[in-house]
């Protein structure tokens, strides 16, 4: 039981972080930090097989919302390397 | 809590009065701000309607309130190529 | 739901909808608005609506995509 | 058995040492991966970080990579056992293919790590200990301080490059 409270904890934490912080680009990591952390409590909350669907949807859809954020900050949706 | 609402009422309530009056007062009064403002009223609905355990109309509403963000960006985008 | 969740999210939340609410710069109020959309999914899997999870995860970074058509718009006239 | 709190450290110290690993091994120091990793990057350079350790950071922004292969996984072994994990897998390769990435370094993160967690449930952990702990492993990387954990990366990097000798 302690595993989801820290989970919680760990997410209100990285959310206070991304409002004190200024820069627009350093508070993506942060977002991340939550985007984990979320992704942990669904798991957590109800262990059924359709679940893991739930989880990494969220995931992969919290994980594209920041690429489209960053690619537009930085001008274009282009790929380098 | 208020005793005999789900906590998800009250959060939806206060959640959809707050982005309510932030959609009425934009800071930088342009439509872009409007436009985010207004998806903060959207999930405030969608969590009004979250204590009431009906699947289909959540899902109704996610993409219709999705379609209704892209035929408002298209409409900006009109109205700036025109002016 | 445990009440230590349940308040974990709603700090969530309620962080996210004052932040997207006083900020000014677009990109931080899309960002702050992720936050709000966060907190929304534990109460969601709470009641066992799990297709509800798995349709609004992946139909609600595509309304931030559509916005942010518009501000790349705004950004390079 | 151990404790709870000693169980979730020291799965977050194998989880950490998992991921860093594999995304070391798989040059995602090297350069970013897409722009927008590139930007992170940049910006982390100018508050003091290291370069090389602002291309991991942003990259793993910015596509799922064998952080979120490790912490799908571990969801995976909780939820459905070992088919769990290995779906997991999929559903990570599926999504790097979303973000523009070919997907090498979560696929093989989520394989390694299901089966670390399995092997591990086995002994007398559980799957819950290693969600938490990729948590923990995840905010020691990005959410303490960019600066300290860039420069430990970039550490990491240089001594990948000296042990495997290819340097781009």
């Amino acid at each position: 039981m302690i595993a989801i409270y820290l989970c919680a904890i760990i997410a209100v934490y990285a959310a206070l972080r991304i409002i004190t912080e200024r820069n627009t680009m350093r508070k993506l990591p942060f977002l991340n930090v939550i985007s984990f952390a979320v992704t942990a409590i669904i798991a957590l909350l109800l262990p059924h097989p359709l679940t893991i669907l739930a989880a990494a949807a969220f995931f992969v859809g919290s994980t594209f919302e920041s690429n489209a954020i960053a690619s537009t900050w930085s001008g274009g949706m282009k790929r380098n390397g | 809590m208020i005793a005999g609402y789900a906590p998800e009422f009250i959060l939806g309530l206060v959640v959809l009065v707050a982005g309510t009056i932030a959609v009425a007062f934009p800071q930088p009064k342009n439509y872009l701000t409007r436009l985010i403002n207004l998806e903060i009223p959207a999930f405030g609905l969608l969590l009004l309607m979250l204590s009431y355990n009906e699947a289909l109309a959540l899902l109704t509403f996610g993409a219709i309130s999705v379609l209704s963000t892209f035929i408002y960006v298209r409409v900006i985008q009109k109205k700036e190529a025109a002016a | 739901m445990d009440e230590i969740i349940m308040a974990a999210s709603a700090i969530l939340i309620l962080i996210g909808m004052i932040s997207a609410i006083v900020n000014l710069d677009p990109f931080d109020k899309l960002i702050s608005l992720s936050i709000l959309i966060s907190g929304i999914f534990p109460f969601i899997v709470d009641r066992g609506l799990l297709d509800v999870a798995i349709a609004l995860a992946l139909i609600a970074p595509l309304s931030t995509v559509f916005i942010l058509m518009a501000c790349q718009k705004r950004a390079s006239s | 058995m151990l404790d709870e709190p000693a169980r979730i450290l020291i799965a977050a110290a194998l989880c950490w040492i998992n991921f860093v690993a594999i995304d070391v091994f798989f040059k995602l120091p090297g350069s970013g991966g897409v722009c927008g990793a590139t930007a992170i990057a940049e910006e982390v350079e100018k508050g003091g970080g290291n370069l090389h350790g602002g291309f991991m950071l942003g990259n793993i922004v910015s596509s799922p990579d064998a952080s979120a292969g490790t912490l799908l996984a571990a969801c995976g072994v909780y939820c459905a056992g070992l088919p769990g994990g290995l779906f997991a897998a999929l559903l990570v390769y599926i999504g790097n293919r979303i973000c523009y990435d070919p997907g090498y370094a979560g696929t093989t993160g989520a394989i390694t790590a299901t089966f670390l967690v399995y092997g591990m449930t086995q002994v007398g952990f559980a799957a819950s200990d290693f969600i938490a702990g990729m948590v923990i492993a995840i905010l020691t990387i990005q959410g303490i301080s960019h600066v300290h954990s860039s420069r430990l990366i970039a550490r990491l990097w240089d001594l990948r490059n000296r042990l495997l000798g290819d340097h781009p």
